[in-house]
Order: C-alpha cells, then sequence, then structure tokens
C-alpha cells in the first residue's frame, strides 16, 4: 500500500524542487507539474481499494487523532482528490504547449494542486484552513499573473475577498475549537451534540461567509467574475474546475459531516437559489462571453449548492449523488468552455461577442469542443449534462419543491438562451481561422469526450458518485473509522 | 475594570477598525493595511481566547516538572500559523498593488474599473 | 433488442459519415446503405409490442423502448421520408457533419417514437431538437442563425415545459411510463395534459407556437426541410396522440371544453397560417405556412375527438408527409437550377422542368385536398367529422382554410412554373435524378393512397378503435360514415375526368392566344424582349390590404416585451458585479451583519 | 460621507455582535484546559521531550500545519516573484548612507544572524523557534540592504537554500514515513529534556524553517525592494 500522505509529500517535494531543477536545467520545470500530478494518480487510484465503508486514517506524528493531524479519506474525498489530479493533469499537459519562462508559474501551479488535494483529504478543521490558504494564496498569485489590468485587478478583488473570507472560516474553527477542545473533524462531529445551539448557528454563519466566499454563494460572489475575466483562461478552467469544487467538497464536509445536515438550511437554501437566478440573469446580459461563462460558472455553483441544501432538508443518498454528477459535469465542461473560448478568440484576450463571430465556422474543431462544453453544461442529451441536469430536477421533486423546479425550469431557459445566442454567433458569417497546436487540442478533445462517452454511458459514473455520496452520508461510520469504535 | 473587556474589546476593537478601513479607505495600501489590521485583531482574539485565569506560558523550565497551571497553547500555535498565512498574503497584496501601480499608475481604488462588461 | 439495434444501426451510420466526409462518394454510399438498411430493418424486424428495457438503477426506473402499432405507422413515415431527403440530398454541397447531424436527428425521432417512460421520450425529444437546431444552423440562409436561434429556444421551451409536466406526473402517480393520469384528484392533471402537450404544438407549430416554423423550414437546407417538415413534424402529432390518449384518455368526459380549445387552436392556425401562406413571395415561405396550415387540420381532427376525426387527422398527418415533402422537394429541386427561392424571379418553368412541375401539381392538388390524391380523403373524413360536431363556426373557419390552400397553391404554381420564362433560366434543365426520384417515388403513395385510402385506414382504424368507439365502416376504397358514403377510385376517376373534359373543351374552345410581351401596357416601365415579365411581384397584393393590416400584430410583440421584462432584471442582476474590491468587501460585512441579525434571536 | 456613516454602523454593529458572543459564550479566562490541549500540556514532555509545548506542538503534534504554513511563505515568495518579475522601475535617486550607518551595520549583522541561529536552535527549549529566528535574520538582510550601498545577496543562493530547505523537511517528514509508518513522525531519540540535543526531530526541523523563513522573508523584501 502507497500512503495517500505521500500525494502531498511528494507534491510539496516536486515544488520545493523545482528551482533546484531549474539550476539544472531550464526546460525540465514544465515537465514537473504532469509527473507529479501523474504519481499522485497513481497513488490514489491504488488506494482505491483499501477505501472501505467509512474513512481511511492516515497518521501525522505517529500519535492517533485527535492528538495530531490525520488525513481521513473516504470514497467522496478519493473522489474529488482524483478529480483534481485529473484536471491538474490535463492542464499541465495543456501547459506544456506554452511558451512561459518563469518557472515560478509551475511552482505556483503545482501548489495550488496541492491545496485543493490537501483540502479534500485531510482530517483536521485547521489543517484544512491552511491548505485553503495555500489554494487561496496560490489562485490569486495565479490570477494576477497574466499581467495585465484586467488580471490584476481580478486579482486584488479576489485576494480582499478571500482574505476576509478565509478570517472568518478561521474564526469559525477557533470558535469550534473552543467549545470542544478539539480540531479533528471527526472529534468535533462526535461532540457536536454537546455544543449550545447558539453557538453552532453562529460559527455555522462563519463557515457559511468563509467558504461561501469560495462556492461563490450570492452576495459573497461579486469577485467571482472578476477574477473568472481578468484570469488567463487556462486558469479560470482551475478557477471553476479544480477550486471552486474543492470549496463544494468543503461545504460538505464542514456542514454534513461536522454540523451532521447544514446547520443553516434555509439561508443556504435561498441563497443558492438567489445566486442562481442572479448569476443566471447576469449573464444573460453579458457582451463579454468570457464574463458569461464566469456567471454561468457561479450559477452552477449555486446549483450545487441549492441541491447540497436540499439534502439536507431531505437525506437521501440520490441527491448527493446528483449534487457530485453536476460537480463532474461542471468541473469538465466549464474547463472545456474556458480553454476552447481562449483558443477561439486565438488567445487575443479579447472575448467581446461580435469579434467571436464566425469563428466555430472557421476553425470547426475548436467550434466543435466548444460546443460540446455548452450543452453538457445546459444538459443536452447524448451529453453529461443531461444526467446531471435530469438527476438535479428529479431530486428537487423528490423533496417535493415542485415550485421551484418550475423556477429552474424557468432560469433554464434564461441560460439556454445567452448559451444559444453564443453557438449560433460562432457559427455565423466568416471568421478568423487560428492556428493552434496539437497538444491543446488533444487536451481539449480528452475534455470533450469524457463528457460524450460518459454522456452515452453513464453507468459508470453514477456508480461511482453513488459510492462517494453513500460514504459522505455515512457520517457515524466516519467518526468511527477516525477515532477508532468510540 | 474587567479583563475580557481589555482583550476581547481591543482585539474586536481592532478587527472593527480593520473592516471600516478596507470599507472607507480609497488607496489600495490603505485597504491591504486595514485588512491586516483586521488578521491581527483577528489574532489577538484568538490569543485571548487562550488564556486560562492564572496560568502561566506552556514552557517547563525544570524537568520533571509538576504539572502546574499553564494557559492553553493550541490558540497560541495556531496564530502563529495565522501570523505566518497573513504575512504571506500581505506580500502577495503589496506584489499586487504594485503592479497595479505600474499599469494603472494609480492606487486609487474607485480607477480600477476595467471589469464590467 | 430489434429497436435498440435499429437506434445503433443509424447511430453508426451518422457517426461513419462523420469519419468519412472528406470522402463523398463513399461518405454517400454508407449513408444511403444505413438509410436503407434501417428501413428495411424496420419494415422487417419491428413488431408492435417489442419491448426493450435499458436499465439504469439509480433512477430505479427502467428506461424503457416499446412498440406500439402507432410509433410503427410513423416510423415507416419517418424512414422513408429520410430516404428519400437523403437521395436528393447528395446534390447539395454538404459536409460530413450534415449527415451525422441528419442521422442523430432520425435517430432522435425514432427513439421517441420507441421510448416507452417519459424520461427517455424527453432524452429522444432533445436529441432530436438538438441536431435539427444544428442543422438549421449549418443551413446557407442569411437568415439561418436568427432561425436556428428561434428554433431551439421554442423547442426547449417545449421540452421544459414537458420536463414540467413529466415530473409533475411523476409526482403524483409515482410512475414515470406513459401512463393515464385521468384518475387524478383536483386540476393539477388538466396543467399536467397542457405541459405535456406544449412540445408537440410547438412542434407541429400550433399557433401562438409557430413562431420558429417558417424561419427553420425556410433556413435549413432545402432537402433537409422535407425531412424537417413532412418528418420530424409528425413527431409532434405522434405526441399529440399520445399525450391526449395514453395520457389523459378522460378528456372527453373531465375537460370537454379543452378540446374545443384544442380544435379551435387547429383551425386558427389552418386558416391564419393559410392566409400568411398566399402572401409570401418566398416559395420556401409559402410552403412553411402552408405546412403549418396543414398541420392545424390534424390538431383539428384530434380536437373533434370522434373516432373518424382522429383516424382523419392521422391520415392527414400522413398525407401531410407525402404531398408537403412533394412539394418542398420540387421547390428544391427549382432552387437547385435556379439559385432562387423568390416567386417574383421565376416564372414559366413549366417547359424546362415538367417533371418538377407534375410533382408540383400534384401536390398543391392533394394539398388542396382534391380527388384522386392523398388530400381528399383526410380532409373529406374531416369535415364530415366536423359537421357531426354541429359546430357551424369551426367548420366555417376550416373551410376558410381550406379557401386559403387553394390561393397559395395557385400562387406557388403560377409563380414558378407558368407565365413567362425568365431569361436567365433558359437554358436550365431538370432538376437531377436525386429530387426528380424523390418525387416519383412520393408520387406513387399520393395517388394509391388517394384511391385506395383502405390500406391506411385499417392499421390507423386499428390503432383508433382502441381509444375510440368506431363509427366507420371502410374496405379498401369504400367509407361509410353516418353522414354518407363514398368510393374513392369512383370519385377520383370522376375528377380525373371532368379535368380531362374541360381541358379537351379548353383545348377546342379556348380563345386564348399568345400575346406578344409588347402587347402589355405599363404606366412607367419600357418593356423590352429581354425582360421576361412574370407577374408575380404583387400577386395577391389586393390581399395583403385586405388582411395585412390585422396580421401585424403578432404574438412577438408579447415575447419581446417578455424579454425586455428579463432583460431588464438582468441589468439589475449585472449592476451588483460592477462595484470595486471595497463594495464587493462590504456586501460581505453587510451580509454577516443582516444574517446575524435574522439569527439574532437565536444567538 | 453617508457611506462611511453606514459602514461605520455596519462594522460598530458587527465587533458589538462579535463582542457579546465572546463574551457570554467563552468568559475571558474561565475556560478549564481539556481537550486535546490538556494532553500537551501533560503528555508533552514525555512524547516529544521538548519542554516548550508550543513548539511541540507546532512541529510535531501540527507538523503538518507547520509544513503547510512553510508552504504559505513559499509561495508568497514565489508569487511576489511572479507577479512582479519584469517589473522596471526607473531608478531613484536614494540618498546615500552615512558613514556611521555603514559602519555599524556591517558590525551588526554577524550578531544579528547568530541571534537568529540562537532562536531557531534553542526553539524547544525557550520562547521562539524557527519562524521568528527566520524573520530576525530577514531583518539582518534588510537592514543590510538598506544601509549598504551595495550589497545584495545572491538570488541564486537564496532560491537554492529556500529549495533545498523545503525538500529537507519534506525528506526529514518522509523519513518518518519510513521508519515509523508515519509522515512527520519523531523518529530520533528524545534524549533528556532541557538539553540542546533533545526533543528528537524538532531542532532539526526547527533550524530547516529557520533556513528557508530566513531566505524567503529575505527574497521577498529583496523581490518588493528590487521591483
Amino acid at each position: 500500500m502507497v500512503s495517500p500522505i505521500l500525494v502531498i509529500a511528494l507534491t510539496l517535494f516536486l515544488a520545493f524542487s523545482i528551482p533546484l531543477l531549474h539550476m539544472l536545467s531550464k526546460k525540465l520545470p514544465p515537465f514537473v507539474p504532469p509527473l507529479a500530478t501523474l504519481i499522485n494518480l497513481w497513488i490514489l487510484i491504488t488506494n482505491i481499494k483499501h477505501v472501505g465503508e467509512g474513512a481511511m486514517l492516515i497518521t501525522t506524528a505517529g500519535l492517533k487523532p485527535p492528538i495530531a493531524i490525520n488525513l481521513a479519506i473516504d470514497k467522496f474525498s478519493l473522489l474529488f482528490a482524483i478529480l483534481i489530479q485529473v484536471i491538474g493533469f490535463l492542464l499541465s499537459i495543456y501547459y506544456l504547449s506554452q511558451e512561459r519562462k518563469d518557472m515560478r508559474f509551475y511552482m505556483l501551479f503545482l501548489l495550488n494542486i496541492l491545496g485543493a488535494s490537501g483540502i479534500v483529504m485531510t482530517g483536521d478543521l485547521f489543517n484544512s484552513f491552511v491548505f485553503l490558504e495555500i489554494l487561496e494564496i496560490s489562485s490569486f498569485g495565479l490570477v494576477a499573473s497574466g499581467k495585465d489590468k484586467k488580471a490584476l485587478e481580478g486579482g486584488f478583488k479576489y485576494m480582499m475577498i478571500g482574505a476576509i473570507g478565509s478570517s472568518l472560516y478561521l474564526l469559525g474553527i477557533i470558535v469550534l475549537y473552543l467549545s470542544t477542545g478539539t480540531l479533528n473533524m471527526a472529534h468535533i462531529a462526535k461532540l457536536m451534540p454537546s455544543i449550545p445551539d447558539s453557538v453552532k448557528l453562529f460559527s455555522s454563519i462563519l463557515f457559511l461567509i468563509g467558504i461561501g466566499v469560495e462556492v461563490e454563494l450570492f452576495p459573497l460572489n461579486a469577485w467571482a467574475p472578476d477574477a473568472y475575466q481578468g484570469a488567463m483562461d487556462e486558469i479560470s478552467t482551475q478557477l471553476s474546475s479544480i477550486i471552486s469544487k474543492t470549496g463544494i467538497y468543503l461545504a460538505a464536509r464542514i456542514f454534513l459531516t461536522i454540523y451532521g445536515g447544514l446547520y443553516a438550511t434555509n439561508i443556504i437554501f435561498y441563497l443558492a437559489i438567489t445566486t442562481f437566478i442572479v448569476a443566471e440573469l447576469a449573464a444573460l446580459m453579458q457582451k463579454n462571453v468570457k464574463r458569461m461563462l464566469a456567471y454561468s460558472s457561479v450559477g452552477q455553483m449555486g446549483l450545487l449548492m441549492l441541491i447540497l441544501s436540499v439534502f439536507a432538508k431531505r437525506g437521501d443518498v440520490f441527491v448527493l449523488t446528483t449534487a457530485i454528477l453536476l460537480a463532474l459535469n461542471h468541473a469538465f465542461g466549464k474547463g472545456l468552455l474556458f480553454l476552447s473560448l481562449g483558443s477561439l478568440t486565438g488567445n487575443t484576450r479579447n472575448y467581446d461577442i461580435e469579434d467571436l463571430k464566425g469563428a466555430g465556422r472557421a476553425n470547426p474543431v475548436l467550434g466543435f469542443l466548444f460546443a460540446t462544453g455548452v450543452l453538457s453544461i445546459i444538459g443536452m442529451p447524448i451529453f453529461f449534462g443531461f444526467w446531471s441536469k435530469i438527476s438535479l430536477l428529479i431530486s428537487i421533486m423528490k423533496a417535493n419543491l415542485m415550485y421551484l423546479l418550475a423556477l429552474l425550469l424557468l432560469v433554464f431557459l434564461v441560460e439556454l438562451y445567452y448559451y444559444a445566442n453564443v453557438i449560433v454567433n460562432l457559427f455565423k458569417g466568416e471568421g478568423k481561422k487560428y492556428r493552434i497546436g496539437v497538444i491543446p487540442v488533444s487536451v481539449m478533445l480528452l475534455f470533450a469526450l469524457s463528457l460524450i462517452v460518459f454522456g452515452l454511458w453513464p453507468h459508470p459514473v453514477f456508480k461511482i458518485a453513488q459510492n462517494a455520496a453513500a460514504s459522505l452520508m455515512e457520517r457515524s461510520m466516519y467518526i468511527s473509522s477516525i477515532l477508532g469504535g468510540m | 475594570m474587567d479583563a475580557g473587556l481589555i482583550f476581547y474589546g481591543s482585539a474586536i476593537f481592532l478587527m472593527v477598525m480593520g473592516v471600516f478601513i478596507a470599507i472607507t479607505g480609497r488607496h489600495l495600501i490603505k485597504i491591504l493595511l486595514g485588512i491586516d489590521v483586521f488578521d491581527t485583531g483577528l489574532n489577538l482574539l484568538i490569543v485571548s481566547f487562550g488564556y486560562i485565569n492564572g496560568g502561566t506560558a506552556p514552557i517547563f523550565s525544570k524537568y520533571p516538572n509538576i504539572f502546574k497551571n499553564v494557559v492553553d497553547p493550541v490558540p497560541q500555535a495556531l496564530v502563529l500559523t495565522a501570523i505566518v498565512i497573513g504575512v504571506a498574503e500581505m506580500a502577495m497584496g503589496l506584489a499586487i498593488v504594485m503592479q497595479i501601480k505600474e499599469k494603472f499608475g494609480t492606487c486609487n481604488i474607485a480607477k480600477l474599473k476595467e471589469l464590467k462588461w | 433488442m430489434a429497436m435498440f439495434l435499429l437506434l445503433l444501426i443509424i447511430g453508426l451510420t451518422g457517426l461513419l459519415a462523420f469519419i468519412l466526409g472528406p470522402i463523398k462518394v463513399l461518405r454517400n454510399i454508407i449513408s444511403l446503405i444505413g438509410a436503407i438498411g434501417g428501413l428495411l430493418y424496420f419494415v422487417f424486424k419491428i413488431r408492435p409490442g417489442q419491448a426493450y428495457a435499458l436499465n439504469i438503477k439509480i433512477y430505479n426506473v427502467h428506461f424503457g423502448t416499446g412498440m406500439s402499432a402507432l410509433s410503427i405507422f410513423f416510423g415507416i413515415i419517418l424512414l422513408g421520408l429520410f430516404l428519400i431527403f437523403l437521395i436528393a440530398s447528395f446534390h447539395e454541397d454538404n459536409d460530413g457533419a450534415y449527415y451525422m447531424f441528419s442521422f442523430f436527428s432520425l435517430l432522435g425521432a425514432l427513439g421517441v417514437l420507441f421510448a416507452k417512460d417519459l424520461i427517455s421520450f424527453f432524452f429522444f425529444f432533445e436529441t432530436m431538437s438538438l441536431f435539427s437546431f444544428l442543422i438549421v444552423l449549418k443551413g446557407n440562409g442569411e437568415t439561418s442563425h436568427r432561425s436556428a436561434f428561434k428554433y431551439v429556444m421554442w423547442s426547449a421551451f417545449g421540452a421544459y415545459a414537458f420536463l414540467l409536466g413529466t415530473f409533475l406526473k411523476v409526482n403524483y402517480t409515482h410512475s414515470v411510463m406513459i401512463t393515464d393520469i385521468s384518475y387524478l384528484g383536483g386540476n393539477i392533471k388538466l396543467w399536467i395534459l397542457i405541459l405535456l402537450l406544449t412540445p408537440f404544438m410547438v412542434k407541429t407549430a400550433l399557433m401562438p407556437f409557430h413562431l420558429w416554423a417558417p424561419g427553420a423550414y425556410t433556413d435549413s437546407k432545402d432537402t433537409y426541410t422535407v425531412f424537417l417538415s413532412g418528418g420530424l413534424s409528425k413527431i409532434g402529432v405522434f405526441g399529440y396522440f399520445i399525450a391526449l390518449f395514453n395520457v389523459f384518455s378522460q378528456i372527453a368526459v373531465l375537460y370537454p371544453w379543452l378540446l374545443k380549445v384544442f380544435a379551435y387552436i387547429g383551425a386558427i392556425t389552418a386558416s391564419l397560417a393559410g392566409i400568411y401562406a398566399f402572401m409570401q413571395d418566398d416559395a420556401k415561405k409559402l410552403l412553411a405556412y402552408s405546412s403549418i396550415s396543414q398541420l392545424g387540420y390534424v390538431a383539428v381532427g384530434f380536437g373533434v375527438y370522434s373516432h373518424f376525426s382522429v383516424v382523419a387527422a392521422l391520415f392527414h398527418a400522413l398525407g401531410h408527409a407525402v404531398f408537403e415533402s412533394l412539394l418542398f422537394l420540387v421547390v428544391a429541386g427549382v432552387y437547385y437550377r435556379t439559385k432562387t427561392h423568390d416567386l417574383r424571379k421565376m416564372g414559366g418553368l413549366i417547359k424546362k422542368m415538367p417533371l418538377s412541375f407534375i410533382g408540383l401539381l400534384f401536390g398543391i392538388i392533394a394539398t388542396s385536398g382534391i380527388p384522386p390524391t392523398i388530400g381528399f380523403p383526410s380532409k373529406w373524413l374531416l369535415y364530415e367529422a366536423i359537421i357531426l360536431k354541429n359546430d357551424l363556426f369551426l367548420v366555417s373557419l376550416v373551410f376558410f382554410a381550406s379557401i386559403t390552400a387553394f390561393l397559395y397553391s395557385y400562387k406557388l404554381i403560377h409563380s414558378i412554373f407558368l407565365g413567362k420564362l425568365h431569361k436567365e433560366h433558359e437554358h436550365i434543365k431538370e432538376a437531377p435524378f436525386g429530387y426528380g426520384f424523390g418525387i416519383v417515388v412520393l408520387l406513387i403513395p399520393l395517388f394509391v393512397l388517394g384511391t385506395n385510402p383502405g390500406i391506411v385506414v385499417k392499421p390507423i382504424d386499428y390503432i383508433v378503435r382502441f381509444y375510440l368507439k368506431p363509427d366507420l365502416a371502410y374496405n379498401l376504397t369504400n367509407m361509410t360514415t353516418p353522414l354518407g358514403h363514398v368510393n374513392f377510385p369512383a370519385i377520383g376517376i370522376t375528377m380525373t375526368l371532368l379535368f380531362t373534359l374541360s381541358f379537351i373543351i379548353y383545348l377546342i374552345f379556348g380563345k386564348s392566344y399568345r400575346a406578344a410581351q409588347e402587347d402589355n401596357y405599363t404606366a412607367t416601365e419600357w418593356i423590352d424582349k429581354d425582360f421576361g415579365l412574370h407577374y408575380g411581384g404583387e400577386f395577391y397584393g389586393f390581399m395583403r390590404k385586405a388582411f395585412g393590416k390585422p396580421l401585424t400584430w403578432s404574438f412577438e410583440k408579447i415575447l419581446n416585451a417578455c424579454l425586455k421584462v428579463v432583460s431588464f432584471l438582468g441589468e439589475i442582476a449585472r449592476g451588483f458585479y460592477m462595484g470595486d474590491a471595497r463594495v464587493y468587501l462590504f456586501y460581505i460585512i453587510l451580509f454577516f451583519a443582516i444574517i446575524v441579525y435574522i439569527m439574532g434571536g437565536k444567538l | 460621507m453617508i457611506r462611511r456613516l453606514i459602514a461605520l454602523l455596519v462594522s460598530l454593529y458587527l465587533g458589538y455582535i462579535l463582542y457579546s458572543f465572546v463574551y457570554v459564550h467563552f468568559p475571558f479566562g474561565e475556560r478549564p484546559l481539556r481537550g486535546v490541549a490538556a494532553h500537551y500540556v501533560e503528555n508533552g514532555i514525555k512524547e516529544e521531550g521538548a519542554t516548550n509545548i508550543v513548539t511541540s506542538i507546532v512541529t510535531l503534534y501540527r507538523g503538518f500545519d507547520t509544513l503547510g504554513e512553510v508552504t504559505v511563505l513559499f509561495l508568497a515568495a514565489t508569487g511576489l516573484g511572479l507577479i512582479l518579475a519584469g517589473m522596471k522601475r526607473e531608478e531613484e535617486e536614494k540618498p546615500e548612507p552615512t558613514l556611521i550607518m555603514e559602519t555599524v551595520t556591517k558590525h551588526l549583522f554577524p550578531l544579528v544572524l547568530l541571534f537568529g541561529s540562537y532562536i531557531f536552535i534553542h526553539g524547544h527549549l525557550t520562547p521562539g523557534g524557527g519562524f521568528p529566528a527566520g524573520v530576525v535574520i530577514a531583518t539582518g538582510y534588510f537592514m543590510m540592504f538598506i544601509a549598504q550601498r551595495s550589497f545584495t545577496p545572491s538570488e541564486y543562493l537564496l532560491s537554492a537554500t529556500e529549495s533545498f530547505a523545503g525538500t529537507l523537511y519534506v525528506i526529514v517528514g518522509l523519513l518518518g514515513l519510513a521508519l515509523a509508518f508515519s509522515f512527520l513522525d519523531n523518529v530520533m531519540p528524545l534524549g533528556i529534556p532541557n538539553r540542546v540535543f533533545s526533543a528528537g526531530i524538532i531542532p532539526v526541523i526547527y533550524i530547516i524553517i529557520g533556513f528557508k523563513v530566513g531566505s524567503e522573508m529575505t527574497g521577498i523584501l529583496l523581490h518588493l525592494k528590487e521591483a
């Protein structure tokens, strides 16, 4: 057995050693991230069979939890960890095609992956804060690394909001520590009934704000369109495919495992609906396609949070499965969209809808890729998005929220409206033809193929998602597997 | 005067002040400082949570020691981490501000209006 | 399993056609083999009652496909038309993706026919809409993007309504299968029915859901329009039938007024679309409206809801598939030669394209419902059914609609084939093989079924008998309704004889003579010999004066107003994201304060 | 003005809420030592051998956090370099440092470094440790760039130190994994408490951290100065 802690240790080791490698040869650093993510992927995949019911416990410092920090990996975290590595791997392959002089970019990228993997694997609350900070600081570094006006502005906004958000998250952790005397997630979850209600409520509000910034909930998400728009396309992919998914993981872990059901369910429920509607309406009016995609991303995150809160209202493994399906669809679909949008504009960073006219017709492959992303996101059949959207609607129906269902369908129409507008615009008239390398195209094709193949044959994904959801639901199993049958 | 009022009060006062500065400030550095002040207040608050009446620092200079009344060491360890993280965040923020100054030619936050459409 | 294999064949053929895209010959052969194979497989292998379940465990439903006689009826129409479209489309300049999309749209349509539960119904319905949208998008009209956009929006509107209806149904009946909901209490069943019907009203382009149709029909590539109008709109009819009879069998008892509404929607569609049709100057647009108008009859048939009105409706759907496709095919062939759809720029093609002329002639005869063509039996049955309903207003509307059919039919044939030949069309030839083949093939059922309607009335009756009390007696060539008896071959022969007789009389006694062009006079223009004068310009101009004003009012205006409201909301939403970093920070703090304030009591 | 007023009111309200919440639920100093903290205080010396409990928490019990923390600093240094790279600032006329400054700093610098080293070496015995030590060392360097005319530490060396220390830290952690099946386990003999050579790997880690933080902070200051 290969200890999953190596995922973190080796990634760190490689990230730290990039400057040393750079001194050996200037060509080495770009190959480190693919190598690291590949090794991580291998480690995680070999561990799949070892993760049984409940969580797998990996201690540090030779001490059992809750004394020392530990990693706690159940199927849910394993799924997210693998997702992160896969997307990270694809992106790092994508970066191979780009000329980039600064090796520090690769370090930041690798640390970003590390932060995300750490968050999904850790079993300690404060440790998750540390990894969250690694994730956030590296992400606003990456956002600002575009170094033009937009990138800097986006990065600054993200930094400010992220800083305040994570401070409040920290305060939430401290409040829980003060009332339980421990920082271990499983231990806190076990001691949860002993915490007075008002403390629970207050800390959950603090967590809501801290995580709400990451998962782009309505009043806390104002940074998101700016950061997405300002960042380079690959970074936007990373933001939407890795970073926001990590936020979702954290939300699920904290609100479901630790609190045992969303503590402020109703707040999150209404916020999520508002997020979805506001984001989609804002996207409707958008002329800049990238910002439109950003709003759509925010909207999708709203849907995800909505599903989580629906789950909290009505514990049903199907609802959680839906959340995972939505997350997977969004990770791959939106990633594909951002990447192909960049190529469709010829990397001019000019995303006005008028400038995209005919680009899809002139570059049929890119047009196909972009269209695949769009169709999957809006949930057209034969794409994976169809299953996630249908499952979403089924779970809302199961929760007996028919008015919400009607509302969602209406908003889907709005979503379709702006997406169809972009698609139609891509294929009208004559556009400019762009040269594009083999590596980017093949990376994007991988994204697209995964959407189509699993759209036609969703069974394996369903199965995986269901297992992951089931393990997230088994709260008592999680606790007992970490704390040892207490 | 109540010791709680002094420690908690001053920490929370710093937090409030930090937030107020960050919301109303115009200069980017000022805003960053506001966030830093907020972080400092938070750190102070966390450390003051760790205090236990009559406790001393958790360092045992004589060994083998008798278990004596010490303050909670965990918040101190956490604050150490939080401070470092705050430093890192501030460094990153300053770097961004320096580049903004270079590219926009101003540090006035109201002039940062590139991202609208 | 057979159905699954059929879908697989169609899908794989599409994929192969895409892969072989650049190699034209191979691609054409493969797609032809796929389409013919699919048709043969369908005819010989697929029988009612076959079922295949695709198991997706997580939903706890078996995604079922099942076969009914109705599906077979429509399936043959679809596959046959697809073949005709395919053969004609080889003359156009298409790429592999185009064929892939068209095969996939066929796959979706067939899937709809096979679907046994609402979710897979939706799945295939969306597949069909998606790929036909992509095809419309690939059309070469200048406005094709606009039309495609409208098409997809309307389709999605219908589909989402269907989805909502589905979920409402599942929520109340706990079954996704297409089962009866009439027993549900309260008005929820009404809502479910209406929601489930919406997409089919959109697909059959009933007013006010017709707004996508003229554009989509006009701007898709000519040959695909044959399939789109003749074939895919049948899915709408199919769904309409399913929703009315399988999902809500007690509608005549519970909501008779609703049926009346449906009948009126159909009649109004038929007559208004007819009026729109004869005011068009674009051949395809004219036909698009004509198609809408004809499908209106189908809706009337369903709305009247007696045994033989439904038989008539289904028969008319088949007839529509035959004659509307024929008309579109002829226009496609004409376009292939003349490169125009503009009626004002054509004329006198009768000598150049005789086969097309014959096709169009019988096509419009069928459209107008004159024996011995396929349009006659269905319309005859339909009129009788309406008359038996004693609804005078409905009768007059439907009759009015058939008058418009005469008008636009005449405009079509006159502007294209009669009158004076345009100078630039002097050297054109008959439409190529693909088109001619389609015309000939379509003419066969046009006559055969027009004189021997029993061939199809028998299976249709077999379908309808299951739901409604039969009151129609028929054999191969005769039909007896409570109002009387008709022998179709006899009427057909009589009609043909009369026609021949009058033609002979015209030849013998006709006092027409060929006027030289210079014998005309015009107010301001000088007519010389080089310019073929043809009265296509202001055809029915006086009608425009008569009807034009009220018709400027359009449902589209309401939609635009709605869109404005949504845009306004969107503007507000966008405004939220327009601040600078301080403002965003303030949002967070304010949010925190508000939440704490709301929750204040519990802290 | 009204904006400021609203901002003030909202922030004050938040402060009030926070204060009243904290005051009611966690009255100052009245919390018992419990949970993991009690464990650390009781068993800390026995388990890890360091008399400074905070140190043993930082480096071992929560050593994984500290690894993350070092990473964050590393990240900041890297990100700063990435963002500021290629930025040119026109040479400003700087006031020449006086002779006194130059002479004093030159002699003070080794002392500062020595003090820094003292702090990280004695991290497990006295208050302090790798982080403050690193900052002290960086302060020494900072003093040097301000006061000396032509003092620039080699960026190459800084980067190498930083990297090397980082990898070493991970290797120490992996050593624990290899020898005791647990990452960052204290695999070295604990020795006698209150001696310099005691507490197992804590001093090793703190030395690494001292070097790493020192080089990183210096790097950050260097970048900010040179950009």
